[in-house]
């Protein structure tokens, strides 16, 4: 029995009709509904430029589209709860946590992972190079998310201050406390000096 | 403990409709689970912790977004990021109180998909509660954050009535403090009411967070001109300056007129199930100016009645230092 | 249709939350159905003339006992309104109304107890096995009290003792002016008493319906008028009950 | 400075582009074919015993492959951590796994298991374990010792007096189970100007580190290919053969990167196993993915101390004596060991002339514990913080001065034996950090300030051991030119598996961008490297190449010596060619020498190699003999004394008396760690260590409802990790770079005392702005402070842990 569905607030279904036929009404029409208007399950996704066609379940996550059936594992998972930041992807520019998000809500957006960051030529994004320069990431596993919304800060405002880079980039815990690093190296991608 | 991470296969729904979305609502009724940022949503369902069969997005619908003039004040649609809402002008030049609640939710990330309505009908943090037992706000019989030796120290100081579990919200103590309307829909029509009375505590609805039934959306919030531009002070303390919940939190508007105070409304978030209105002291503040006397009265008020549990009692002295602290703003 | 509610907890136990409240429109539908077979039935059957109410009046309900028994409905009324409504939907603070009229429906059924045992003939409710021809003899005429007045007794008090005693249980369990909660039992045993206090006024509300049927059934009304004035006709105690059964002291 | 060409100055580690460009493989980012996935079904219970596993629900569910419980796998004496068990002794302890087409399967058929676990009596706080009729963690008993003489489980109860007493801060009284101690303790107390006498608790939390401990296996011709998440690389092995039930060299490990680790990776863990069994049962690849939530139970959690401590100082400031008492909370695995880690430091740091230390390690049903950075060495760092400066005031001494007066110097003895140090300058740290910070400036700006607003400054030391010896360093010189440098040390993060192999192209002159390294797959040749943990790689293992390049060098020589005539002393390196000292026209390019290295063979080409080196080592030569020139040797350089790990920190914080949250205006730290390697290397860890000691001091820590073992934080959000709005957006790190005489760089490690020196500055400067009143405790959180201000009592009984 659900207890979801039994628990409470029948009183209006009641005074229409009775209790016990009315909830059977409840789930024949949910079983109804199961069978049309739920979602497509093969999709186009616009990722990193690029249209991939996908079969996804309807609730499944970025991360997991974005991993385990596009083999793009450069987007990490840490906390799968969006409590972390690893899995920072950008839709249409925006930092979000893949690992909270339904794939199947980004169809019509364009998604860039970590592996969409680098130049087309294979040159480093500014960011890249600076973290690279900065030695930034330590152990590195929550360094593409940090690059994710460092790239999001950086096209929305090319001379951040560090405070800002600080706020911008305050959704990605880095457990290896490297975070001055990082700040660092946003800087030096925007051109700023450290000193 | 069994730990799941996984999202449990569920139905989604994409409406582009309000009236779809409606009917859905109302088909689905409480198996289903309305999405907005789903912030709050895929920790519950990775968790299996709650079992909804269908997701209904609303993010599609334009019509549940936005942030408008209205001849009265302004609407915000209930599915407006909270992104949306720090960088909205209108927001920023007359109710800036709300759009620095924003601010403080989460983190840029959750804050960039948060919507305004997931953010005040999210559940409670309690613990407890999320770790799946069965307490009374899961439909049990009883509260494991209110016994002999809990660990309770983010828990109600206020009108606690078996379940003793907090409102986490932080744009709700800007709302109640900004006498806002909610509007409501459902497939029967609309229904609006003060975001006072939306958020209910457990003594009436001990398994919800809000007023909002089976079968409703909230689909906007409206603010009209009555507190538009009034001086505002608004702080959360946290303990991390990111992510954390409101140990406690304030949220004040205040009208002054030579040198008293002419009216005001003032909000605390964290010490009860809801939003906590500090009636008394706005009666009290009425008339008189805010002398540092008057002051530390308000916040002698503010904290009257409060019932401390086996670790929060430190909430007392930090919501009469926020009342403090928001008075001599 | 199942009795209880479940949850499996997160220590992967089956637990019971209570009561499954799809019982009361089980249990109402139930009731009305037999009520209304009752008054079609009665309503086929002959209907012999009401016994005059004038003459002699004897009293049948000493005042305490009536105040007894309004006081009771009242507590009980209050107690299922406020117990069942929230389950239902409709949502106000019912806590402290529920437990204050639980506190008054313990008193007074203790007062009551007492009373009974000390002050009245406790004989009187006595169900014997004599009492069973009452329903197949028509010549066989009951004491103070009909089988179905002492069958209705036997049942609410069962069922009153048994919300009583559960309710005492999960009073002690919440906060209160006079000692804060504990989770002093596990939440197994207390899914058991909140089943049966769930199950039991679930069962009051049958047992109600029925009792106020009856007492507004038009050959029944004059019970209910002694228990709101006290006395009855000579002519309707003799219609219905035995005068050496039913000695009536001066 | 010095005049290195490599040592000492910064570079770029190769695999840095992998973690900018994403493709950087951890140990969950490995697929191969067939492979299925696997799920934990962990203990519900905090202690008890498994009675039935009902699994009939999903015998016959669809992509559901197999299962695996404790019966299929080796079982392990209590109190060890089990891959499979069943007898969960915490809450998340593992009781089975399910392997699946999906992961969403596997879960759902979890989800379907019954599994029926008979509950048994347990204990959250040690002191609750050990009241007279307390609960025990284990069955076999309540405390767990391990040392050299011999581990086992003890009952130990102490009577209610005995707690009431430990509680209101007297000395304690009960029974202990360690015990060391050095000088006339008696003597050094009745010597004293001032006694201090203080409880203390600092409670233990979980590592946390980005990654969860993933595990990928298969078997291939007998061997089981694991991909983990390892802290180490090389030093793995033995611990992941043993736990697998096979040969060293019938298990491979690939670990190209991990995502963290901080002392919970360092050796091979029971769930790095579980997928090796479930694939032999299964016949393919399994792969195990845990959730955060049980990254928070099986991924470790620092040990926690309720203790006791006594000081007595001089009146010049000299400590005369010290006095130390440790419950330690090692949770149920009894791992961890930092008592006595404690008290070495004290000895270490503050060099009393005497001191005792005596431990209780007490078993609960939490999280296991571990090594965690500075294990026992950062836990009593912030405790002895407020306490020197507490003397310092009641000396009227400076609280710099007194730290200067007992810092550990090159003639500083220390622990139990009284053994010398390898080098030590600690006053130099202090100063430098003072010059940096602006000490004496900073000291004449006043308390208050904008109210509700009060400063503090603290100062803080850390100290861990920073070195080992006695491992294998390899190297080869392709007749390419090319030179390869193995390192098994493992990639946590630090980049010493790379800054340490410039050692080897320090001694053979050569240009970095000639050499190749290699690291991450134990297939990939590597010697046995030390464990990348403790603070030790940069030590041990500049030492491991300076070896190995040394003798390569002497097998260059001696080929020139072949090759042109002479001797091979007669010949000199260049960094490309070998040459003629005095006839510089006979020379060989190192190319051309490791040609002929392949064609003399022998030693030369690691044909022949030396007996001493490890098994896994003497592998690897094999694997390479005779494709260039190889140097090889085992590590056995001069060393003696204990080799310290140094740092100072000092903190400016400004503390709101009204909300009892402070921001931390400045902060800097200074390494004393010998010679600098990797400056940037170096500057990261330090500021690394000082985002960890700001979590240790107000955020983090374990909390357990002591009426159901729950654990109140299982993810990021309640374990509060520290975010960027959480630490200074600037911090400000510096270096002594005093050369340490036994290592032949001058270098020691820095990881652990990087933190130790932030706990204890932010404690000191806690202190400092509440006017001296000390919490003695960690961590020290705004509600504590709020309580203490306002006056009211705090809401944990005194010596409580596990608590908010």
């Amino acid at each position: 029995m659900n207890v979801n569905l039994t628990r409470r607030r029948f009183i209006k279904a009641v005074i229409a009709s009775s209790a016990v036929a009315s909830q059977t009404g409840c789930q024949l029409g949910s079983k109804d509904l199961h069978a049309k208007g739920s979602v497509e399950r093969l999709i186009s996704l616009d990722i990193n430029g690029k249209k991939r066609r996908v079969d996804v379940l309807p609730q499944e996550t970025l991360a997991s589209t974005l991993r385990y059936k596009l083999g793009l594992t450069g987007t990490k998972i840490g906390c799968n709860r969006g409590e972390c930041g690893a899995c920072t992807v950008l839709i249409d520019g925006i930092p979000n946590y893949a690992c909270s998000t339904l794939s199947h809500s980004v169809r019509k957006r364009q998604v860039q992972s970590i592996e969409g960051v680098a130049n087309k030529d294979g040159t480093l994004h500014p960011i890249q190079e600076a973290f690279v320069e900065e030695l930034s990431p330590q152990c590195g596993f929550c360094t593409p998310g940090q690059i994710m919304s460092a790239v999001a800060l950086l096209n929305e405002n090319p001379k951040p201050s560090r405070e800002e880079a600080r706020q911008a980039l305050s959704g990605n815990i880095c457990r290896c406390g490297a975070y001055d690093h990082y700040l660092n190296g946003v800087m030096r991608a925007s051109g700023q000096s450290n000193e | 403990m069994p730990s799941y991470d996984v999202m449990p296969e569920v139905q989604l729904y994409q409406p582009t409709e309000v009236d779809d979305a409606l009917n859905l609502a109302e088909k689905f009724r409480q198996q289903g689970w309305l999405l907005g940022g789903g912030q709050d949503t895929y920790g519950w369902l990775k968790d299996r912790a709650k079992n909804p069969t269908a997701l209904i997005d609303l993010n599609d619908i334009e019509a549940f977004k936005g942030i408008k003039a209205t001849s009265t004040g302004i609407e915000i649609g209930a599915l407006t990021t909270l992104r949306d809402i720090i960088r909205n002008p209108l927001i920023n030049d007359h109710f800036e109180i709300l759009a620095k609640a924003a601010g403080r939710v989460a983190s840029p990330q959750i804050r960039n998909v948060g919507t305004l309505g997931g953010n005040l009908i999210q559940d409670t943090r309690c613990w407890y509660y999320r770790r799946g037992l069965a307490c009374y706000r899961a439909g049990g019989n009883l509260c494991y954050a209110d016994s002999p030796e809990a660990m309770n120290r983010e828990h109600a100081l206020f009108n606690a009535s078996r379940c003793v579990a907090v409102s986490p919200s932080d744009t709700a103590t800007a709302l109640v403090a900004l006498n806002a309307t909610m509007v409501i829909k459902n497939i029967d029509g609309d229904r609006e009411m003060s975001a006072e009375d939306f958020f209910v505590g457990p003594d009436t609805h001990i398994t919800q967070m809000t007023a909002l039934e089976p079968g409703e959306i909230l689909t906007g919030i409206k603010l009209s001109n009555e507190w538009s531009n009034a001086r505002y002070y608004f702080e959360k303390i946290a303990d991390r300056d990111v992510w954390d919940f409101a140990l406690v939190s304030i949220a004040l508007v205040i009208k002054e007129e030579a040198n008293t105070v002419k009216d005001s409304r003032m909000v605390c978030g964290g010490v009860a199930c809801t939003p906590y209105r500090l009636n008394k002291v706005e009666q009290y503040l009425k008339g008189n100016p805010l002398s540092e006397k008057i002051i530390t009265n308000a916040a002698k008020i503010a904290s009257q009645g409060a019932e401390t549990l086996n670790y929060n009692h430190f909430k007392i002295p930090l919501m009469e230092n926020l009342v403090k602290r928001a008075l001599r703003s | 249709m199942e009795f209880a509610t479940l949850k499996k907890d997160v220590w992967g136990r089956e637990v019971i939350l209570g009561a499954s409240w799809d019982l009361l429109w089980v249990i109402l539908a139930l009731t009305f159905i037999g009520i209304a077979m009752h008054a079609i039935i009665a309503a086929a059957k002959k209907r012999k003339a009401a016994p005059d109410s004038s003459g002699k009046r004897i009293e049948r309900h000493e005042k305490i006992d009536r105040i007894f028994h309004w006081v009771m409905a009242v507590s009980m009324f209050v107690l299922l309104i406020t117990g069942i409504f929230p389950k239902i939907g409709i949502e106000f603070a019912w806590l402290t109304i529920h437990w204050v009229a639980g506190l008054l429906l313990t008193v007074i059924t203790i007062f009551h107890i007492f009373r009974s045992i000390f002050w009245q003939n406790i004989k009187d409710m006595w169900i014997g096995l004599k009492d069973f021809k009452e329903p197949f003899d028509e010549s066989y005429k009951p004491g103070k009290y009909s089988l179905a007045q002492k069958s209705m007794h036997a049942s609410v008090t069962i069922l009153t003792l048994l919300v009583i005693v559960s309710g005492i249980i999960m009073f002690a369990l919440i906060d209160t002016p006079w000692w804060e909660r504990t989770n002093a039992l596990s939440e197994d045993i207390l899914g058991w008493v909140f089943l049966i206090h769930g199950l039991v006024s679930l069962a009051l509300v049958a047992v109600i319906s029925l009792h106020i049927y009856f007492g507004l059934r038009p050959e029944k009304l004059f019970y209910t008028r002694s228990m709101i004035k006290g006395w009855i006709s000579e002519h309707e105690k003799d219609e219905n009950h035995d005068q050496e059964k039913w000695v009536v002291k001066d | 400075m010095n005049n290195y060409k490599h040592i000492g100055k910064n570079f770029i580690p190769p695999d840095i582009y992998g973690k900018v460009n994403g493709k950087a493989k951890y140990a969950e980012d490995f697929r191969a074919d067939g492979m299925v996935f696997a799920r934990m079904y962990t203990s519900p219970v905090a202690h008890g015993r498994v009675t039935d596993i009902d699994t009939s629900a999903i015998d016959n569910m669809e992509g559901v492959v197999g299962i695996l419980t404790a019966d299929d796998v080796p079982s392990t004496e209590a109190p060890n951590a089990a891959i499979l068990t069943n007898n969960p002794a915490f809450i998340g302890d593992p009781i089975l796994a399910v392997a699946a087409t999906d992961e969403r399967i596997a879960e759902d058929a979890l989800n379907k298991i019954k599994v029926k676990i008979e509950t048994l009596p347990f204990a959250v706080d040690p002191l609750d374990s050990l009241m007279e009729g307390g609960p025990d963690a284990r069955e076999e008993g309540n405390v767990f010792s391990r040392s050299r003489e011999g581990s086992g489980f003890k009952k130990i109860k102490w009577t209610k007096k005995q707690i009431e007493e430990f509680r209101a801060g007297k000395e304690p009284t009960g029974e202990h189970a360690t015990e060391w101690n050095y000088g006339n303790l008696e003597q050094g107390f009745k010597d004293a100007a001032l006694i201090i006498e203080e409880p203390f608790v600092t409670t233990g939390y979980a590592h946390m580190s980005m990654e969860p401990r993933t595990a990928m296996a298969y078997w291939q011709n007998g061997t089981c290919y694991v991909y983990g998440s390892a802290q180490s690389q090389s030093f793995w092995l033995p611990g992941l053969a043993r736990l697998l039930g096979v040969e060293q060299d019938k298990v491979v490990l690939i670990s190209e990167n991990t995502g963290g680790g901080f002392g919970s990776k360092i050796g091979a863990y029971p769930a790095a196993a579980l997928p090796g069994y479930f694939s032999k049962k299964l016949g393919r690849p399994v792969q195990l993915r845990i959730t955060r939530e049980q990254e928070f139970y099986i991924g470790s959690a620092r040990v926690g101390f309720q203790g006791w401590i006594k000081l007595g100082f001089a009146e010049d400031g000299r400590m005369t004596a010290g006095d130390v008492f440790i419950i330690e909370d090692i949770g149920p695995n009894a791992t961890g060991g930092d008592g006595s880690s404690a008290g070495g430091a004290i000895s270490l740091l503050y060099d009393p002339e005497a001191m005792r230390f005596r431990g209780l390690p007490v078993l609960t049903n939490t999280t296991p514990r571990g090594a965690q950075r500075g294990p026992g060495q950062n836990q009593i760092a912030a405790i002895m913080a407020p306490l020197m400066d507490k003397a310092a005031k009641a000396l009227d001494l400076d609280r710099l001065e007194i730290r200067k007066i007992n810092a550990v110097n090159n003639e500083t003895t220390v622990y139990a034996e009284q053994r010398p140090v390898t080098s030590a300058y600690m006053k130099e740290a202090l100063q430098k950090g003072a010059d940096l910070f602006d000490w004496d400036t900073k000291q004449q700006f006043p308390q208050k300030i904008n109210a509700p607003k009060v400063r503090g400054l603290g100062i803080g030391q850390g100290y861990h051991s920073a070195g080992a010896k006695g491992f294998d360093g390899l190297i080869r010189i392709a007749p390419d030119g090319k030179i390869h440098l193995y390192s098994g040390v493992g990639n946590l993060g630090t980049y010493s598996y790379a800054s340490t192999t410039r050692a080897a192209a320090e001694v053979l002159k050569c240009e970095w961008d000639d050499c190749i390294i290699h690291n991450g797959r134990s297939d990939k040749n590597l010697p046995w490297s030390s464990y990348q943990a403790g603070s030790v790689s940069t030590y041990a293992q500049t030492r491991t190449n300076y070896v190995a390049a040394v003798d390569a060098v002497d097998k260059m020589k001696n080929i020139a010596a072949k090759i042109h005539g002479g001797k091979a002393d007669d010949f000199d390196i260049d960094g490309r060619h070998v040459h003629h000292k005095t006839t510089p026209s006979k020379s060989s390019t190192y190319a051309e020498i490791a040609q002929a290295a392949i064609e003399f063979g022998g030693t030369f080409s690691g044909a022949i190699y030396p007996e001493d080196i490890h098994d896994i080592t003497k592998r690897s030569v094999q694997n390479i003999a005779g494709t260039g020139l190889v140097g090889v040797a085992k590590d056995k350089l001069p060393q003696n004394g204990v080799i310290p790990g140094l740092a100072a920190a000092f903190v400016e914080i400004e503390l709101d008396l009204e909300t009892g949250k402070y921001e931390i205006m400045d902060y800097v730290g200074i390494a004393e760690c010998g010679t600098v390697v990797h400056p940037q290397g170096l500057d990261a860890q330090m500021k690394g260590g000082a985002v960890w000691g700001m979590g240790m001091a107000g955020l983090e820590r374990h909390v357990f409802d002591p009426q159901n073992g729950l654990p109140a934080n299982i993810g990021y959000h309640q374990c509060k990790v520290p975010s960027y709005l959480d630490v200074p957006s600037v911090t400000r790190t510096d270096a002594v770079d005093l050369p340490d005489p036994q290592n032949p760089f001058g270098a020691r490690g820095i990881g652990e005392p990087a933190m130790g020196c932030a706990v204890a500055a932010l404690t000191s400067a806690i202190s400092d702005a509440l006017d001296g009143y000390n919490f003695g405790r960690t961590p020290v959180s705004s509600d504590m402070i709020l309580n203490y201000v306002t006056g009211n009592n705090q809401s944990f009984k005194p010596l409580q842990t596990n608590n908010f």
